[in-house]
């Protein structure tokens, strides 16, 4: 059976693999993709610490990962609505392209 | 004698299980159950193509396949080894991996849903206790397969079909789940088998099916025309529209992986099929009371064969939709008569039993629909026919 | 009766929803909504009057309140509720009444506007929300309406946006209010915090009954204050914002961007009546203080002297304006002076007599000017008007009456009584006697200008023809709603006309209401102050003769006709044919009267300072920026030269490759701070995991050492 | 365990092919692969629900969101220039930080020493009597929400008028 440190350091990977992958591509969409992945690790966590926490029939954790996951995916229909004007706009989805806040 | 020979196949299945090793057992009965709804619904798949071939060439004024075997009915046979000896051509610019994958990623799915599917008392091959949402969820990959193909296939056919499939799939995806909503609402479960019990009674002769009632009836036709839609059957066929983007997505597949494809198509209708008979046709109960005797099974499959038989009718009957057309009835008319559809049902819900509710009912149902088709048909001018893609 | 008192405003809220989802072109749909909502909402009010007649005549004043739960957190319940007393019962009649007429008034005002259904579903919204504020029972249902109310207003001061002067002017009104609001809601917060509830009446519990009032009387805080004058002070912020006290009256005049009807409801009748409402509601949190100066509370004294000085002070700018409207704002605004003045040392009936009275005339004013405005292709310029009583007798009529009831004209009108009573409180107010002159010169100032005003738009002959100003020609194209272009450009206007009978129905019915509503507050049969203070009203024409009233009434009187005489010699006996010469008074008092048209420069000076700060503000910024970054970098770069030219003694590679070393560091310095700051968010993202990596450490640590 | 250590490394597999590969298209796929591998584990977790609902939302609906946009953007065919930002390095490094630090937190705690309670149960109608009772006000806020992304996500995207000042 599987303790629950495991989950926690699965969640912690997934986590960073997505920083990691948010920090270091160019693209937007695949930075948008890091994201939801650091959005899974969290609701990882919560399922984790739902079924070994202290009193499982309060549902929360189950609860907490649902209202995340439709949150998630609000967030990425609109990201990438974003994303696609960007795109129209600049002709480019790379983030280290759209930079004109700078000046 | 009945009851054995109703529960024939659970009981063979047990007995096998129990000749397995313990720790190996639950593998074992997945396996098993597994191996079963493969068998059973390929020879169907076989089966249903030759039917389809025949009755198409029958509405069409011409015998259909008559050579092979009796009948014909060995067609299938020879299809299948004409499918594998052929070469198997993957276009140069194509991606291969994901070309490769995308049939796999089609026709795993499709029978995973089918596990769900009560197929005769204690015959479901997997009892979980939100099956329902199982189903859809495992149908939605269905999308992404589609893509694959399409997309892995350098060729602007493909792409152009995958599109319009995932725009359909993605649109009548709405109506199908909320017409099941109503089910849901009424039996106050996901589980599959629970829906089918649900249906169980009899009042008098006549079976107590969802069917029967004015939500469920609307329903059903709803969840039947979504369900056409959503496994490209005509004349929601555009994405293999042959007339016009020549064969959709899998233009560039041939030989085995396009009999997948083809493969995939049918069990998903079977799939579907069998939700629909599970959710609004009362699953393995028989229609009448005094047929209970009859084993379970061989109902559902009637079931199922009468409406694969609508469906070649429809097919062989209507001419295919516009895209403009296909997503406005989605959008303008099945949805909104989905969501009256459960409004229509909470009413049911909490209505006292008699007439008054049926009246109610049936009113609240038709009403609506005569007036959003006027509506819509009046709205409806042949205009000049505009693209809009990407 | 009270059960229901909500359905008040509820039909106006239901009208507003129904209508945002009216199409534009459902005109007569919206309307009739708005109409019919205000009928049923007039119907009620005056059932909840009589309910509130039956309760009167005992002795005390008679009071339903229906309180219920809103939400509670933790163990904290707040309740809201409506109340049914004199005061409210009042304040809805006139509210509903007015509402009503303005409603049909606009009908015909705004026929040709294409944003109609919006005009009327901004109105009924106001309606109901105004309500809302009439009837409610906790200050803090009180304070929602009131923001809503405010909001409103501004929907409806910038309902022509296109137009800049009407978009500024709506910000203005907002913001300007807003700063009164902000105190209001302090001095709520004090209020909750001192009594632990913000009923105002709940069976004894409420914040403005004994206990509490005890409490807060008792109770003292910084300087002396109690908490109680504390808190009426500061409602009394906003008390000054909403109804354009000075100092914040400067959005009032400029509210007049707005259509005429809503100057009318809006910044005439009712909302900037809330001020004085709100101060009436809560009076005797006003007046409950133990160290009065003998007799007048603090919080009351404040009160009159605002209310004073804004009288007099806005009735004198009021006679140097030249546009229609904007004279009777300020004059409105002199005029919710007056209420104050009335509140602060008559008490509740005084100032809401006025308040009542004045709603109407003043009303009516507002709509005499939206016909004359209407009839003479949006002209608003006085100077540029002239002779109409020719063209709009019936206009001319009810003008003139509601000019004489404002100007409080003897004996006939109700403006005369209700101002009165006002003169008459001030006569007996011991503290100072001020206010009492003050009083006297703002009757006189008030007659005087309107009689100008009368004079320059009904006498003398047309001057329609000739001042055609293209701020008007735009005024015109933009109510039309059609683009410059392709509107009817007229270079000779056709003759003005009289209104349709849809908007002079309730000019009539306004005017005869102007006058009669006088007779129910005279010192005779003060049937009105007694209903309000809740004690029986008995008939003695004897106190009419008493020497003191009789005394102040003459006075007052005498102000007013001096006032309409000053007016007629200044300006009634020689209108001049055309507008070029200079205003009557400007030849008397050329740099007064400059000084008047430019409203005492009090924008300017606002504007000074306002602009005056921010300039400062940046000025610190620059400076930083450029000497203390700056010099920082400066200096870097002037050592780095420096180690060049001692290089430049020593060997040339030196020189070279320390010169070249020193820039390249500098660069790399100045690319490592701007890196921060490049739009790129990936190193912002990478910046907030540094942090985050820091900040858990830190609390790791946090944790082991405690 | 076994099944754990699977469903972890496919999750992880596909995780880090979804932000390493060239090909936006195979990166969308991947992640893909990444959410099954979730879900898998939350249904081994004994939240059925999250699972499929995980499956449902994640690869029916995210994932041919990102697939569209990434046609959209022509991002289908592979980049020319590299696909790493200048700045690479010290993001794989503040990732790397941050990693060690989660895994250190957690290796520390007394998560470790926790004993495994039994399975619990969480049945659809549980979690349905919870959303219409006690998370009745979260369930509305969400609605809205989605309403709210949906309209926005619309206007967004469409297309910018062309006489665009």
């Amino acid at each position: 059976m599987t303790p629950l440190h495991a989950y926690l350091v699965l969640s912690a990977l997934l986590f960073s693999i997505g920083l990691a992958g948010a920090l270091i591509r160019r693209n937007a969409i695949i930075v948008l993709i890091g994201i939801e992945l650091m959005l899974n690790a969290a609701n990882l966590n919560f399922i984790a610490f739902w079924r070994f926490g202290p009193n499982p029939q309060a549902l929360t954790g189950i609860v907490f990962a649902i209202f995340s996951i439709a949150v998630a995916a609000a967030e990425a229909a609109v990201g990438l609505a974003l994303i696609i004007s960007i795109y129209r706009h600049y002709q480019t989805a790379n983030v280290d392209e759209i930079n004109s806040m700078k000046d | 004698m009945a009851e054995m020979l109703d529960q024939i196949f659970v009981l063979a299945k047990h007995w096998l299980v129990a000749l397995a090793p313990d720790q190996w057992q639950p593998f074992i009965s997945a396996l098993i159950s597994a191996a079963g709804i493969i068998l059973v619904f390929a020879s169907l798949f076989a089966l249903t193509t030759v039917l389809e071939r025949k009755g198409l060439g029958r509405i069409q004024n011409r015998y259909g396949p008559n050579r092979v075997g009796p009948f014909g009915f060995l067609q299938p046979l020879a299809d299948g080894l004409k499918t594998l000896t052929k070469e198997d051509l993957v276009p140069r610019a194509a991606d291969r991996i994901v070309h490769y994958l995308a049939p796999l990623v089609l026709v795993v799915p499709v029978f995973l849903a089918l596990a769900v599917v009560p197929l005769g008392r204690n015959m479901a091959a997997v009892d979980v206790d939100s099956g329902l949402l199982f189903f859809f969820a495992v149908g939605a990959a269905t999308e992404l397969s589609v893509f694959m193909a399409g997309w892995s296939s350098r060729n602007k056919y493909s792409l152009l079909g995958a599109m319009r499939a995932i725009a359909q799939m993605i649109s009548y995806e709405v109506p199908l789940i909320l017409s099941a909503v109503t089910v849901v609402m009424m039996t106050g479960s996901l589980s599959t088998v629970k829906i089918v019990a649900a249906q169980g009674g009899y009042t008098g002769w006549l079976p107590q099916w969802f069917v029967l009632t004015p939500w469920g009836f609307a329903g059903f036709v709803l969840f039947l025309i979504a369900a056409a839609a959503e496994s490209n059957r005509s004349p929601f066929d555009l994405p293999e529209g042959e007339s016009e983007i020549i064969a959709g997505y899998y233009i560039e597949y041939s030989g085995f992986k396009f009999a997948l494809f083809f493969l995939g198509e049918y069990i998903g209708l079977f799939a579907v099929s069998g939700l629909a008979i599970t959710l609004f046709l009362g699953g393995w109960h028989a229609p009448l009371s005094f047929l209970d005797g009859i084993p379970s099974y061989l109902w559902f499959f009637a079931k199922l064969l009468c409406l694969i038989a609508v469906f070649i009718w429809v097919r062989g009957t209507l001419p295919r939709l516009r895209m403009d057309q296909l997503m406005n009835f989605a959008w303008k008319f099945m949805l909104p008569l989905a969501l009256l559809n459960i409004g229509v049902a909470t009413v049911w819900r909490f209505m006292p039993a008699g007439t008054t509710r049926w009246v109610a009912c049936s009113l609240l149902v038709v009403g609506p629909y005569v007036l959003l088709a006027r509506a819509l048909f009046d709205r409806a001018a042949i205009g000049k026919r505009t693209y809009r893609y990407g | 009766m009270i059960k229901f008192l909500w359905l008040i405003p509820m039909f106006p809220l239901l009208a507003a929803a129904l209508s945002a989802l009216a199409k534009q072109r459902q005109r007569k749909w919206a309307a009739g909504l708005a109409i019919g909502s205000m009928l049923l909402a007039l119907a009620l009010s005056l059932c909840a009057f009589g309910a509130a007649l039956r309760g009167a005549g005992g002795d005390g004043v008679t009071r339903q309140v229906f309180n219920f739960p809103w939400f509670k957190f933790a163990e904290i319940q707040l309740s809201l509720g409506w109340v049914l007393d004199p005061l409210t019962a009042v304040m809805l009649v006139m509210v509903c009444f007015v509402g009503l007429l303005i409603f049909i008034y606009s009908v015909g005002y705004m026929a040709h506007d294409e944003n109609f259904t919006r005009f009327f579903c901004f109105l009924s919204l106001f309606a109901a929300a105004m309500l809302g504020l009439v009837l409610s029972n906790s200050l803090l249902l009180f304070f929602m309406c009131w923001e809503l109310v405010g909001l409103t207003s501004y929907l409806l001061i910038g309902f022509w946006y296109h137009k800049p002067s009407a978009s500024a002017a709506a910000k203005k009104a907002f913001i300007t209010t807003r700063i009164g609001d902000l105190a209001f809601l302090l001095g709520i917060a004090w209020l909750y915090s001192q009594t632990g509830t913000l009923l105002f009446y709940d069976a004894g519990k409420g914040c403005l009954e004994q206990s509490a009032m005890s409490l807060l009387v008792t109770r003292t805080t910084a300087i002396g204050l109690t908490a109680s004058t504390g808190i009426s002070l500061l409602l009394f912020c906003g008390a000054v914002g909403k109804s354009g006290q000075v100092p914040l009256h400067v959005w009032l005049p400029d509210a007049m961007e707005g259509p005429t009807p809503v100057s009318a409801l809006i910044h005439a009748a009712t909302m900037v009546a809330a001020g004085v409402f709100l101060v009436a509601r809560v009076y005797p949190l006003f007046a409950s203080s133990m160290l009065g100066i003998d007799g007048a509370t603090t919080a009351l004294t404040v009160v009159t002297w605002v209310g004073s000085i804004t009288a007099v002070f806005a009735a004198t700018i009021a006679t140097a304006q030249s546009d229609l409207k904007r004279i009777l704002a300020y004059s409105t605004v002199s005029q919710l002076g007056f209420m104050m003045m009335g509140l602060g040392m008559g008490g509740v009936a005084v100032g809401m007599f006025h308040l009542i009275t004045h709603a109407f005339f003043k009303a009516l004013l507002f709509l005499g000017a939206g016909s004359v405005i209407h009839g003479c292709h949006e002209e608003q310029d006085v100077r540029c008007l002239g002779g109409l009583r020719r063209f709009m007798p019936v206009t001319f009529a009810t003008y003139a009456i509601g000019m004489l009831a404002l100007s409080g004209f003897p004996l006939l009108f109700s403006g005369f009584w209700s101002k009165d009573e006002i003169l008459h409180a001030a006569h007996h107010w011991s503290s100072s006697a001020w206010p009492f002159y003050l009083g006297l010169f703002g009757a006189l100032l008030t007659a005087f200008y309107m009689t100008r005003q009368v004079f320059y738009v009904f006498f003398g002959n047309c001057r329609l023809a000739l001042g055609r100003t293209t701020g008007s020609e735009q005024r015109m194209v933009a109510h039309a709603g059609l683009p410059a272009t392709q509107h009817p450009r007229v270079e000779l206007p056709p003759d003005p006309h009289e209104s349709p009978s849809l908007m002079v129905g309730p000019l009539i019915i306004l005017a005869i209401f102007s006058i009669v509503l006088g007779f129910f507050g005279t010192p005779a049969w003060p049937w009105f102050q007694a209903f309000l203070d809740g004690v029986p009203a008995q008939l003695s024409m004897a106190r009419l003769f008493e020497s003191s009233v009789l005394s102040v009434m003459g006075l007052s009187t005498a102000v007013v006709f001096l006032g309409l005489g000053l007016g007629w010699w200044m300006y009634g006996r020689k209108p001049d044919a055309l507008n070029e010469g200079p205003d009557a008074l400007e030849v008397i008092w050329p740099n007064l009267f400059e000084l008047l048209r430019r409203k005492y420069f009090v924008d300017e000076i606002y504007e000074w300072a306002v602009v005056g700060l921010h300039a400062r503000w940046a000025l610190a910024c620059d400076w930083l920026d450029r000497w203390v970054w700056n010099g920082a970098v400066q200096l870097c770069s002037l050592a780095v030269v420096g180690v060049a030219w001692a290089d430049r003694f020593f060997d040339e590679y030196i020189i070279n490759g320390g010169f070249d070393q020193a820039c390249r560091r500098l660069r790399g310095g100045g690319g490592l701070l701007s890196r921060l700051q490049d739009g790129r968010v990936q190193n912002y993202l990478r910046i907030i995991g540094i942090a985050l990596t820091v900040l858990a450490l830190i609390l790791i640590w946090g944790c082991r050492a405690a | 365990m076994s099944i754990f250590i699977i469903l972890a490394a496919l999750t992880v597999a596909g995780a880090v092919s979804a932000l390493s590969l060239r090909n936006l298209v195979h990166c969308a796929l991947a992640l893909t692969v990444a959410f099954v591998g979730l879900a898998g584990l939350y249904l081994q977790l004994g939240a059925q629900f999250v699972g499929f609902a995980q499956i449902l939302v994640y690869i029916g609906a995210v994932a041919i969101l990102v697939v569209f946009a990434i046609l959209l953007t022509r991002g289908s065919e592979p980049p020319r220039q590299p696909i790493f930002s200048p700045g690479w390095l010290g993001g794989a490094v503040v990732a790397a930080v941050v990693f060690s630090l989660l895994t250190g937190m957690v290796l520390s705690s007394e998560a470790v020493t926790r004993e495994i309670p039994p399975l619990p149960q969480a049945t659809v109608a549980s979690l349905g009597e919870g959303f219409m009772t006690r998370y009745i006000l979260p369930l509305e806020v969400l609605g809205l929400l989605l309403t709210a992304a949906l309209i926005g996500a619309v206007i967004i995207a469409l297309k910018e008028p062309r006489e665009s000042p």
